[in-house]
């Protein structure tokens, strides 16, 4: 009896969920940020959607449109994200999904998105399918193939000479993205090569090994809490005589953490803070004044992303027409803070790629800091393979 | 390579001693009071975030270790009479629930509180660095000290359990908790003092680690579910058996991770030898495990059923 | 008798209301609610899988997630090898399921207790680390599906309301199974081992042979939770192991009531539901998730196994 | 013939033996006593012989063939089944599913995943009949755990029988119950004799020197004399090891 009761409540519970129908409202542009805002990684979501909220608020009404921006976080898990990605196009009937930040989430969110017709706009993941393969006309990147990054170093690395490169990245498929994209543009030896456990803390085992080989430099990609430990227990073993090349490894995400022990470690970026712009003058104060924290590369693409779908959407006059809003998007119709920015075929950026370096502020905060710049107007690899319709 | 062997076998020592700070906590309130806590992961994490702050408070690592530890001891105190002390005649099952439960409060109430950004405890500057060990090889002084620390609380414990009146009760309460009762100790205090004690060794290892590696939401997570394959091999409710647990854990898996794919390479190509490390290293220590209890169910110094 | 008539009349009831659900969801203009309600169908299976171990063998395994794991890359795996058919990814996945669970069942049921929860949590983390690693499938970042499963050669299930409906035919299907092997000779032998297994072996019985057997048909029932979920989710990742999702199925096995199969799928969708709606509330509705848990297993005296076993014989 | 011949059994925990270098045989179809002392090892030796413990040496034979390095359950296949001192039942079970259960261990084709077992007439009949053996078949449907004491020591017998053993090990079947249930057990005893081989270890003298055909006594692990019930009585070095003195008062 009393099991028919709780059923009886469990069935009407279930209807409570039931979200309001889609606002398919012409006049409200809806937004979904889909963004990683839990876990270790959780820093990054943050930047990111502070970065858009930040632009939002500065602009106002997005494209001229009743804006309704929906954050959502993505718990880093594919299956959740994917679920919160068909809930955002379907139930809520977002026009325009900002996210992930992590590629694997890319991977899931993309489907369910497109296939609804909405458009997708990554402010930060750039996974070599979607530039390549798999691209598609409603997804867009604001931020950068992933292989470039690495590249960069690489190119670095060829034009200091070295010949003896040691090469550590977690083993998962971003790691082994990384490693390629170096050797990419890098044609000296490698002195060894380890993928790590994925989340792994302690690298004292591999910092033994790069101890006993001496190596010429050291090429690590090492994202989010991975990179805090790997920097420091570098610095605490004695290393750091070696030069320390990196992507996504020493950034304003980790640096808080890190602080003393990564300065003057190098890294490959499509921006810094101190990149002499106007509009990235305006961005990095304002985001510092608002947040008390040194904006990383995140927080920029995340800023962009909002400003290019305003433009694109006052250019297309509104959401509705799809096509003509691609059309507005395809033509990057704003001033990036990157200065240099356009879209190529593929719809990832064609835009300028720097040497950083890490530097302690005189205000005592620590952030990367512009070195040289490395390539201009750079395209990705995988542009060729983009068969869009 | 016997100098890399040399230093690799003392890296995989300073993990197992890592792993042997938590699990000793862990073993004994297993052990003793036949208790599953999930909720121990999440203790040592609390502890490196205290760590944490008490250092940025205090301006010292040194006093924010102090700190730490009385301040572990009373969140150990506060969820044994909030929570645990509830929970001792329950089957097992309940206890994982409501540890399972208390480990999404704390990940989550630690995020709250301290945000998701990893943090971290500057190194002291007079442990900062490192010495040299065997020709070009060096060593941080940091690892030596939690070494050092790790031997004097398992030289401490041996000495607690082996030697004074409350260890004799520890050990006769691991026997049995009717005849503790009998011979009038009070056996709801005995478990308060032992769980309080536990969480303040597993606070004890958070704060140890605070400057070595990150401290962030997940930390507990992983190390819970290691120690808790430390202490099967080692045997429940065994001191001894976590201290050998750990240190063949830390040894095999930062050996296997190191000349695991060396060794594969001796016996197949290159790039399968590579593929086939990467797979087996994270699994070694679980095989480990699971070729001990097949041949002792028990674990190594478990009591034979 | 009566006790059967309102536990049938419970298992219509609710069935009945899923199946009903699609309707509701049209109703209300809102096609998500049918994706929501899959994804509980998909774990209420993988939540009967472990009730018929848990509850009635006694077995608390603390690593079911391993084989829902295991059925979702039957799928990745096989679509990639361009066997799409559904049919063929439930038999891979039940059979990498049985094979599992035959070795690492064989190995944790020589221990009880804390010894059993634990090597099945560490196995779990075996599965875990092995599919991360496995980088031809994506390790850690797992695989995008580019199709569901097909149905008779044809993409039936692309459609959502269909791949519902079929999660929906299987999950009756397995309660019916599962409802018929607790009342057989084999379910009274096993649960006389939970009750006591020295009398068992004292009539004659080897308890290990029968809940190794079940381990392995809860194991199996669990691998289709994962083919299904897969198919939900386009999208197969090592995540499905997290030791969290074992974790969260014991929670909704508790929830639901210990050794009533009806009740492990109400409590699937209590705890899903329960998630969907704290996680409207607040971003860190897993606080408030834990301390509900926490309260529950707390209020009830004689501790929620006991509770409920009770009413599972009255 | 001897259904149950016992060679050099031997046990010890630690330095303490507990089974010391033990023989003993047993005839087919009588009730054999074991009495000795608490703490002469009776419990463990019932224990060795169904496998429940294991044993450092010696030999087990039953109905010929060796026991020793056998698990239980194979014991009990093999027609020796025992009931514990302390009561050891399904008391989630009725007292029917407690037997029938027994009966289903005897009839094989345990691994049936799909026909309901309550609606099985065979089983429910053999195990019917079990219970109105040893006088509870009108408790059949009740708990098992609801059972009173006495019942459920009878419960305890009526499963061992289910299981149809030649030779039926009773671990003190009339510990803890009342004069009245005592006597009903002692009648179940009676009635079993002769239909099966029995060996009972029992405190109750009055019970063991009414029922028994032979008696063997235990003391600190061995058996000092063996012997029908006038011959122990008789025995010296008996009287003088164990009834002289805990038991010379009761005696007959």
């Amino acid at each position: 009896m009393t099991q028919s009761r709780t059923i009886l409540a469990l069935l009407a519970a279930s209807t409570c969920l039931a979200g309001p129908a889609a606002a398919q409202d012409d006049d409200t542009l809806t937004i979904g940020l889909l963004l990683t805002l839990s876990g270790p990684s959780a820093v990054l979501g943050e930047m990111a959607r502070d970065g858009f909220q930040l632009a939002a608020e500065e602009i106002g009404d997005i494209g001229g449109m009743t804006t309704r921006i929906i954050v959502v976080d993505d718990e880093l898990k594919p299956d959740v994200a994917t679920n919160k990605a068909r809930e955002l196009v379907q139930r809520n009937g977002a026009d325009i999904v900002v996210g992930p930040i992590f590629s694997n989430i890319m991977g899931a969110i993309a489907k369910p998105v497109v296939d609804s017709g909405a458009i997708l706009i990554s402010p930060n993941a750039g996974p070599s399918v979607f530039a390549g393969a798999e691209c598609h006309r409603n997804i867009f990147a604001t931020s950068y193939q992933n292989d470039q990054m690495h590249e960069v170093m690489g190119a670095y690395a060829q034009a200091q000479g070295f010949d003896n490169v040691f090469l550590l990245a977690p083993n998962y498929q971003a790691g082994k993205d990384a490693l390629a994209g170096f050797r990419h543009s890098y044609e000296g030896g490698v002195a060894g090569e380890i993928f790590t456990q994925l989340g792994q803390l302690d690298y004292s085992a591999e910092l033994a090994q790069i101890a006993a080989m001496q190596p010429d430099a050291v090429f690590a990609f090492m994202p989010g809490g991975m990179g805090v430990n790997l920097v420091r227990q570098y610095r605490q073993a004695g290393l750091e005589t070696i030069p320390f090349l990196s992507a996504f490894t020493v950034d304003e995400s980790t640096l808080p953490a890190q602080q003393d022990a990564a300065v003057s470690f190098l890294g490959g970026s499509n921006w810094a803070p101190d990149l002499d712009t106007p509009e990235n003058k305006a961005f990095v104060e304002a985001y510092e004044a608002k947040f008390n924290q040194v904006p990383a590369v995140y927080a920029m693409q995340a800023y962009d992303a909002a400003r290019l779908i305003d433009a694109a959407v006052r250019e297309a006059g509104g959401v509705a027409d799809r096509d003509a809003l691609i059309a507005a998007l395809e033509q990057a119709p704003f001033t990036s803070v990157r200065g240099d920015f356009s879209f190529g075929p593929n719809h990832f950026p064609i835009q300028d790629f720097y040497l950083t370096e890490v530097v302690k502020r005189e205000d005592g905060k620590f952030a990367t800091s512009i070195v040289e710049k490395i390539f201009e107007d750079y395209q990705d690899s995988y542009v060729g393979d983009c068969q869009m319709d | 390579m016997t100098s890399l062997f040399l230093l690799q076998l003392l890296n995989g020592v300073q993990f197992g001693i890592l792993l042997f700070l938590i699990a000793a906590g862990l073993t004994l309130v297993f052990g003793i009071m036949d208790f599953v806590n999930l909720a121990h992961g999440v203790i040592y994490m609390v502890g490196a975030y205290l760590a944490v702050s008490f250092t940025q408070m205090t301006g010292s690592y040194g006093l924010g270790l102090l700190l730490t530890l009385p301040a572990t001891l009373l969140i150990g105190l506060v969820l044994e009479l909030l929570v645990f002390r509830r929970l001792y005649d329950r089957p097992h099952l309940d206890q994982v629930l409501a540890t399972f439960g208390l480990v999404m409060i704390v990940t989550e109430g630690v995020q709250i509180i301290w945000g998701a950004a990893p943090l971290s405890v500057a190194m002291p500057e007079a442990l900062s660095g490192s010495i040299p060990l065997i020709g070009q090889m060096r060593y941080p002084v940091f690892r030596l000290v939690v070494i050092g620390a790790g031997l004097a609380t398992a030289l401490g414990l041996y000495l607690i359990i082996g030697h004074t009146r409350i260890g004799m009760r520890l050990r006769a309460g691991a026997t049995s908790r009717a005849m503790v009762s009998a011979l009038g100790v009070d056996i709801h205090k005995l478990f308060t003092v032992i769980f309080a004690f536990g969480a303040m060794l597993a606070g004890f290892a958070g704060a140890m680690v605070a400057p070595i590696l990150t401290v962030d939401p997940g930390m507990g997570e992983q190390v819970l579910i290691l120690a808790f394959v430390v202490i099967v091999i080692g045997g429940i409710g065994s001191v001894r058996g976590a201290f050998a647990g750990a240190l063949l854990v830390g040894i095999v898996d930062t050996m296997g991770r190191s000349f695991g794919p060396i060794l594969l390479r001796l016996v197949m190509e290159p790039a399968a030898a590579g593929q086939a490390g990467r797979v087996l290293a994270p699994m070694l220590v679980y095989i480990l495990m699971a070729a001990i209890l097949a041949a002792r169910p028990t674990g190594l110094f478990g009591q034979k059923t | 008798m009566s006790r059967l008539m309102t536990r049938r009349n419970a298992a219509l009831l609710l069935f009945s209301g899923f199946a009903l659900l699609p309707f509701v969801a049209t109703m209300l203009g809102d096609s998500y609610l049918v994706v929501i309600a899959t994804r509980i169908l998909g774990f209420a299976i993988a939540a009967l899988a472990l009730d018929l171990i848990l509850g009635y063998g006694g077995m608390v395994s603390f690593g079911h997630a391993a084989y829902v794991g295991i059925g979702a890359y039957s799928v990745a795996i096989l679509s990639r090898a361009g066997i799409t058919d559904l049919g063929a990814h439930l038999l891979a996945g039940i059979a990498g399921a049985v094979l599992f669970a035959l070795v690492t069942g064989a190995i944790s049921l020589r221990t009880r207790g804390i010894y059993f929860i634990m090597i099945t949590l560490a196995f779990a983390q075996m599965a875990f680390f092995f599919f991360v690693s496995l980088s031809a499938y994506g390790g850690d970042d797992g695989v995008t599906l580019r199709a569901r499963s097909t149905l008779l050669g044809r993409p039936l299930l692309e459609d959502d309301r269909t791949l519902y409906y079929v999660t929906l035919a299987i999950l009756v299907a397995l309660y019916l199974l599962a409802v018929a092997i607790t009342r057989s000779r084999f379910g009274r032998v096993l649960t006389g081992a939970r009750e006591n297994p020295v009398r068992m072996q004292a009539i004659g019985f080897s308890p290990f042979r029968y809940q190794l057997t079940a381990f392995v048909i809860s194991g199996a029932m669990a691998s289709v939770a994962g083919v299904m979920l897969a198919n939900q989710t386009g999208f197969v990742s090592p995540a499905f192991m997290n030791w969290h999702v074992s974790g969260e199925l014991v929670v909704m096995v508790v929830l639901g009531g210990i050794g009533n199969l009806l009740g492990a799928v109400a409590g699937a969708t209590i705890a899903l539901l329960l998630e969907e709606w704290l996680g409207l509330l607040t971003e860190h509705w897993r606080l408030l998730f834990g301390l509900i848990l926490v309260v529950i297993v707390l209020a009830s005296r004689d501790g929620v196994s006991g509770l409920f076993r009770r009413r599972d014989r009255p | 013939m001897n259904i149950l011949e016992v060679r050099g059994l031997r046990k010890a925990y630690g330095a303490l033996k507990v089974t010391d270098d033990l023989d003993l045989t047993v005839r087919e179809g009588t009730l054999h006593a074991i009495i000795g002392p608490n703490g002469a090892g009776k419990s463990t030796l019932i224990a060795q012989l169904s496998g429940q413990a294991g044993s450092d040496a010696g030999s087990v034979r039953f109905a010929g063939a060796e026991m020793m390095g056998q698990p239980m359950h194979r014991r009990v296949r093999a027609g020796m089944s025992r009931s514990f001192q302390i009561t050891s039942i399904l008391p989630g079970f009725t007292a029917l599913e407690n037997v029938a259960v027994a009966v289903q261990a005897r009839a094989g084709h345990s691994f049936s995943f799909f026909a309901p077992v309550a609606g099985e007439a065979a089983l429910n009949e053999a195990a019917m009949e079990a219970l109105a053996r040893v006088g509870i078949q009108d408790r059949a449907h009740v708990r098992a755990a609801s059972l009173s004491h006495g019942e459920k020591r009878q419960l305890e017998l009526a499963i061992a029988l289910a299981t149809r053993p030649r030779l039926l090990l009773l671990d003190e079947p009339l510990a803890g119950t009342s004069g009245q249930e005592a006597e009903r057990l002692i009648g179940v005893m009676r009635a079993l004799k002769g239909s099966l081989t029995l060996v009972l270890i029992e405190h109750d003298m009055d019970a063991v020197f009414a029922l028994a055909d032979r008696i063997s006594v235990l003391v600190y692990g061995r058996i000092i004399a063996t012997g029908s019930p006038a011959e122990i009585r008789g025995d010296p070095q008996v009287r003088a090891a164990y009834l002289g003195e805990e038991t010379a008062g009761e005696e007959p």
